[in-house]
């Protein structure tokens, strides 16, 4: 029974920060109708950072999460003014190969800059375990999945309580309409990005204590979001966080009893299986 | 890389303009080389050009061959199979008397294939997958140790201990390995060697590459509680394995890493506490009884600016018994220089060659292998006693008593 | 309803969440005729014309085109069986050339590149766009535009034809020449819908006149005979202080 | 109808051109057969991604599917090659009908997310499915029996194999550039909604164009197998090759007929030309080049070209319609 508690929670543990790459996805779709197809770049980008951060000046990647989090939205804003505004009335497929092309080169980039060798962090907390009830939990996972809540309820107040998150929030549900009330669709539009972008780097720091960076990384989580925010229903930001937990469990649990060579491919059934059955997501409140 | 090339081309155009008025200078002795210099295996690439390098200067300083310096010419595959397909036409089209190459066996396979109808000598310095030579071809060759060959060592290692330690049952293994190629193909002989040798294998578990958290799959072999942990993985696999057992508190008696992932000093630094006590079987390491293997161990440090890898030493030998083979050849043609490296017997600070056919290999250097053992963070060679300074430390205790 | 009628409309309701857009409009066109679909703003004529096209399955009531049930089907199908559709906001193939825009629906009925060609060159003659055949389509004005629509439309060969607002947005000149184009359609024997805010066009043109308001059908007649009901005049100018029969 | 045959002669210039290749670079022929794959195998992708306007980021998949078919049926079978080509390309076009069924019938981008899942799932059941796909350690073509005495190992063979291969996909996209079937493809492309109402169903006709293009992307995996000689999953089922096969047409100038393969020609050529300086990068320029197309040349170099063409030739202000036309 401890192992299924133990492989169960470990999916929770791991759905969570899974959840913090889908919002950001869902997050700039549901505001811009585009598809960021560099999503898990920048959270290699969030690793490599910290990873930096951390080789260079000694600064422990959860002491370095502000930083991330002011660098990460404006790195974001940057990347929408620079790329995305210019294309933003394009046809879908023009913002997916632009994405795709910013993808390759920040990926590339990375290459060049830190090589292919693989890295991680050793720091005193690696090693370290959480016991609780016979269960065992990895201990900077859980710090992880804690920082992730505070992260996703921090995103909550500031699409709800603030002027900048009702005006993301009208962008989403109709930019014609936003714009008529005298909303500056493009100013939501640049932050949506950046907010989306630093989501991305800070599940990145999230992860560096947790497992190993290499540069080409950055596919994996792309595709680990995709499933996330489809699952969650396309642009549904709160249904993300349950395509999170929900990923991360069907993960675990399937490597742990089916097979461990299929970990990924169970994500990824699910993902086609929503798209056949119901396209708008689990929890019905897709934006397509 | 470049600098040389240029050297290297220029001497050339000088050679054969020179060549018709006078006497040449002794023109240069050009040898193919393909490694990953960019790309995925860029780091085992470095690795690679500092043992070439050793090697080169060896080959120099000892007069060169038959009285002409040896150049190389050096192509990078990229860590693509068509970038290296490439790379061998350019170098078959320049005329060398042989190539030697490359680091990954995804790419060494294909490259093999092509020398052989292309009917040019192929001698592999890095891949260790068994089916390069098995069945392999006559114009293939091979002095480094095969992966079938870390999996027979540390067989060898649990049957040494067994007998030594007849109170300790040691008969449960669970496999462990990444889908790639070479892991594939240990994991394999892994499972024949221990039905040989009556050994339960009580799981085989592979994992596939890229976001690698083995929480769920410790935990399922955690279940089976087996006496020996067989792991095969690359470097950065093996650090997070050790971590998460370590975390998910699974105690077998004998954590056994084969090479690649667990040989190499980044797993040390990487794991930590965690890497302690465990058991590597690697095809060099510098203290073993080889002669002149400590002075081989610091020129790799120093060519390669850090702590070398099995890697360099294995590209040394290479270009050393290359270079052995064309000092006997009766000619540059190719079938003269084929004979001659199938006559090789030579002694190497990596280890004695000698090609032979065994087992269904062809042109195979059955080198034997090293076991060596994290003790006090640091690596030993334990086994086999006939060249390991060392001694094993068994049984491995549980997490909590350490 | 006379046996004669190529498309009945019966009691089609049609609902987006709380919005009713159409309640229980049920309306027949003749063999050949040009009815007239008029009605102010938001009435619903767009959405009975989506409908009937296809684009929109009914929340309740039936459609028939050419004495078949069609209901639901969609605009692909009803297109095959000959009903040819302009859309009110002109939605050309921008990067295709006009002649290539025309082509798409001649080769509906044929397979071979030639025939659809010369079809395509036929409907571009009848229409007046041959000059600019070559030109892709986004090069055209406004004008152009709205008779590549219509051109498209034609090239089906279609037995009905539904003209949303063709003539809105030109200038006189260009208006008296797609009335006298939807006429010489008309005598091919093509039978038309056509929605209008131009009431001058609209009531030359009609036979019949059918008006919508708030998504009920509030009058139909000959066009002189609704020009003058007190309903309709009410639709359009809104309450006059006289006090009409209310809401 | 004249335009239909200057296009075709152009094909005929170009097959011929390169049949030349062998001679001009003698030494260069295993760049000779990737160019002449990949142009093939991006104009197959072209046919989806330009023609019908359906990006596709999985095309590695069915290149994968025609190798291991090829493979497997000659491996475990004996079956000859060019059965095992045929029975690839079948078998690819009845996945992508599937496929296709399940994901067309949706609006907004699912297609092009499906596509990079279904070929991961693909990848991870080439690795694990160790006794049919032979797992990680990937498939070795020691043997094949030669046809009419030809070895399918030697390269100038396998280049005029190639250049049939891209011969036969120019040709597929040629007719599509005149026939309804074509046509109602670009018709999807531009306006979905519109093209239903000329009686276009675009679920059924984007099936269909999948399905067309799967076969010949599948044709093009099966010879880039018999190239390798030797594949893995990583080699044929990776996400890079779908990336590399959508650039290459998109940058050459997607939905043309020579777009993809001027693509081939300029990136690969100058890959190996740079090699010593851009190997490292040309991943790097991959992604400079796109987001470069996309902004500033969404035509890509094709068909930018005709837009230049016709800018030059004929300035083409916006044509004021004074439709009086009254001729019956």
């Amino acid at each position: 029974m401890t192992t299924f508690l133990q492989v169960f929670m470990t999916g929770i543990l791991t759905g969570g920060v899974y959840a913090l790459v889908g919002i950001g996805l869902s997050l700039i779709f549901g505001v811009m109708r585009i598809v960021n197809f560099a999503h898990g770049e920048f959270v290699a980008l969030g690793m490599y950072t910290s990873l930096l951060l951390f080789q260079s000046m000694g600064i422990d990647p959860y002491l370095a999460l502000p930083l991330i989090i002011v660098g990460g939205i404006l790195l974001g804003a940057l990347v929408e003014r620079v790329f995305i505004a210019p294309i933003i009335a394009a046809p879908e497929h023009v913002s997916i190969l632009m994405t795709v092309g910013v993808g390759l080169v920040i990926s590339n980039l990375l290459l060049f800059g830190f090589g292919a060798h693989p890295q991680s962090i050793f720091t005193w907390y690696s090693t370290k375990t959480v016991r609780v009830g016979g269960v065992t939990f990895s201990g900077p996972l859980s710090v992880s999945f804690l920082i992730t809540l505070a992260v996703i309820l921090g995103l909550y107040w500031v699409l709800t309580r603030t002027e900048i998150g009702r005006a993301m929030r009208a962008t989403a549900q109709n930019r014609d309409a936003a714009e008529l009330q005298g909303i500056n669709t493009a100013v939501a539009r640049m932050l949506a990005f950046g907010i989306g972008v630093a989501l991305a780097a800070v599940s990145g720091t999230l992860l560096l204590p947790v497992l190993y960076v290499i540069p080409t990384i950055g596919g994996v989580f792309t595709l680990k979001a995709f499933v996330v925010t489809v699952l969650g229903g396309m642009g549904n930001v709160l249904g993300a966080i349950g395509g999170g937990l929900i990923l991360g469990v069907t993960e675990s649990l399937g490597a742990a009893y089916i097979s461990s060579g299929y970990r990924d491919a169970f994500g990824l059934i699910a993902f086609l299986a929503v798209l056949l059955l119901r396209p708008a997501g689990l929890f019905g409140k897709s934006r397509v | 890389m470049r600098k040389t090339l240029l050297i290297a081309l220029a001497v050339v155009l000088a050679g054969s303009l020179a060549s018709t008025a006078f006497p040449a200078p002794a023109e240069p002795l050009r040898i193919g080389i393909i490694t990953s210099l960019t790309g995925r295996f860029a780091t085992f690439g470095k690795m690679q050009m500092a043992g070439y390098q050793v090697a080169l200067e060896e080959i120099n300083r000892a007069g060169g061959i038959k009285g002409r310096p040896v150049e190389l010419l050096i192509e990078d595959d990229a860590s693509t199979v068509p970038a290296a397909l490439s790379a061998a036409e350019r170098l078959i089209a320049k005329g060398v008397p042989i190539i030697l190459g490359t680091y990954s066996s995804g790419i060494s396979k294909p490259l093999a294939g092509y020398m052989d109808r292309q009917r040019r000598v192929l001698l592999v310095s890095g891949s260790a997958d068994d089916s390069i030579t098995r069945p392999g071809s006559e114009w293939v060759f091979r002095a480094k140790s095969v992966s079938s060959t870390y999996a027979s060592t540390l067989f060898d290692l649990f049957q040494f201990l067994r007998e030594q330690y007849p109170s300790i049952p040691l008969n449960t293994v669970a496999i462990l390995h990444g889908t790639g190629a070479f892991e594939t193909s240990v994991a394999d002989a892994a499972v024949v060697y221990a039905k040989a040798r009556k050994y339960q294998i009580v799981t085989r578990e592979a994992y596939d590459r890229g976001l690698t958290d083995f929480r769920p799959i410790l935990n399922r072999i955690r279940g089976f509680n087996p006496d020996i942990l067989f792991m095969v993985s690359y470097e950065e696999d093996a650090v997070a394995i050790m971590r998460q057992a370590k975390e998910v508190n699974i105690n077998p008696k004998i954590f056994a890493g084969a090479a690649a992932g667990f040989a190499i000093e980044p797993f040390i630094k990487g794991a930590g506490d965690a890497a302690e006590w465990v058991f590597s079987a690697t095809s060099w390491t510098p203290d073993v009884k080889y002669p002149g293997a400590r002075q081989l161990y610091e020129k790799l440090k120093k060519a390669a600016g850090m702590e070398p890898s099995y890697h360099a030493a294995e590209a040394y030998m290479a270009l050393i018994v290359a270079a052995d083979a064309l000092r006997r050849a009766k000619s540059l043609s190719q079938e003269d220089v084929r004979d001659a490296l199938k006559a090789t017997k030579l002694m190497t600070p990596v280890g004695p060659v000698e090609f032979k056919d065994f087992l269904g290999f062809k042109n195979q250097n059955p080198i034997p292998m090293v076991v060596e053992q994290v003790q006090g963070g640091k690596f030993v060679t334990v086994f086999p006693a006939s060249i390991a300074p060392g001694k094993p430390k068994y049984p491995t205790p549980p997490w909590d008593k350490r | 309803m006379s046996s004669g009628s190529i498309l009945q409309v019966e009691g089609v309701h049609q609902r987006f969440g709380g919005l009713l857009a159409l309640q229980d409009v049920s309306l027949s066109v003749e063999e050949g005729e040009i009815l007239g679909l008029i009605g102010p703003n938001g009435a619903g004529k767009t959405t009975l014309f989506n409908v009937i096209s296809g684009y929109l399955r009914p929340t309740e009531g039936s459609v028939r085109f050419l004495g078949k049930e069609v209901t639901g089907l969609p605009p692909y199908r009803l297109a095959a069986m000959g009903m040819g559709r302009t859309f009110q906001i002109v939605r050309p193939f921008p990067k295709l050339t006009v002649l290539e825009n025309v082509l798409i629906g001649s080769f509906l009925r044929t397979s071979s590149r030639r025939e659809a060609e010369d079809r395509a060159w036929e409907t571009l003659h009848l229409t007046g766009l041959a000059p600019f055949a070559s030109r892709p389509a986004a090069s055209l004005n406004l004008a152009g535009r709205k008779r590549l629509e219509i051109a498209r439309a034609l090239a089906l060969n279609p037995r009905l034809l539904l003209l949303d607002e063709v003539v809105a947005g030109l200038n006189p000149a260009e208006t008296d020449a797609t009335v006298k184009l939807i006429r010489r359609v008309r005598d091919r024997g093509i039978t038309i819908i056509v929605v209008e805010h131009v009431m001058r066009v609209i009531m030359g043109l009609s036979d019949r006149v059918v008006v919508l308001n708030y998504g009920r059908k509030i009058a139909e007649g000959k066009p002189q005979e609704v020009a003058s009901d007190p309903a309709v005049i009410a639709a359009y100018l809104g309450e006059s202080g006289g006090g009409s029969e209310g809401r | 109808m004249r335009e239909r045959f200057k296009t075709l002669a152009w094909i005929g210039a170009v097959l011929v051109a390169f049949t030349l290749y062998p001679w001009i670079f003698p030494t260069k022929l295993n760049l000779g057969v990737v160019i002449v794959l990949f142009a093939g195998m991006a104009t197959a992708w072209d046919i989806l991604g330009g023609w019908a306007g359906q990006l596709s980021l999985g095309h590695a998949a069915l290149v994968g599917i025609g190798g291991y078919t090829l493979a497997l049926l000659s491996l475990r079978a004996g079956i000859p090659p060019w059965w095992g080509l045929l029975a690839g390309m079948a078998l690819t076009s009845v996945v992508a009908a599937m496929w296709g069924w399940i994901v067309f019938r949706l609006r907004g981008p699912y297609f092009v997310l499906s596509t990079i899942a279904v070929a991961e799932i693909l990848r991870l059941v080439a690795i694990n499915w160790k006794n049919l796909t032979g797992g990680a350690e990937g498939l070795f073509l020691r043997e094949l029996p030669r046809p009419f005495g030809l070895d399918l190992f030697d390269r100038t063979v396998e280049f005029y194999l190639g250049l049939a291969f891209l011969g036969i996909a120019l040709l597929v996209v040629w007719w599509l550039s005149w026939s309804r079937f074509g046509y109602s493809l670009q018709a999807i492309r531009e306006d979905q909604d519109s093209a239903m109402a000329m009686g276009i169903n675009p679920t059924s006709t984007k099936i269909l164009a999948f399905a067309l293009s799967a076969a010949l992307t599948a044709a093009g995996g099966s010879l880039y197998a018999i190239y390798l000689s030797f594949f893995e999953p990583h080699i044929v089922l990776d996400i890079g090759l779908s990336v590399e096969l959508a650039l290459i047409a998109y940058i050459g100038g997607a939905g043309t007929v020579f777009g993809p393969t001027i693509g081939a020609v300029v990136l690969l050529g100058a890959a190996d030309l740079f090699r010593n300086y851009f190997q490292q990068a040309n991943l790097l320029i991959y992604g400079i080049l796109i987001i470069l197309v996309v902004r500033f040349a969404p035509e890509g170099i094709v068909g930018g070209w005709h837009v230049l063409l016709r800018r030059l030739t004929r300035p083409a202000p916006v044509v004021p319609v004074e439709v009086r036309g009254e001729r019956p």
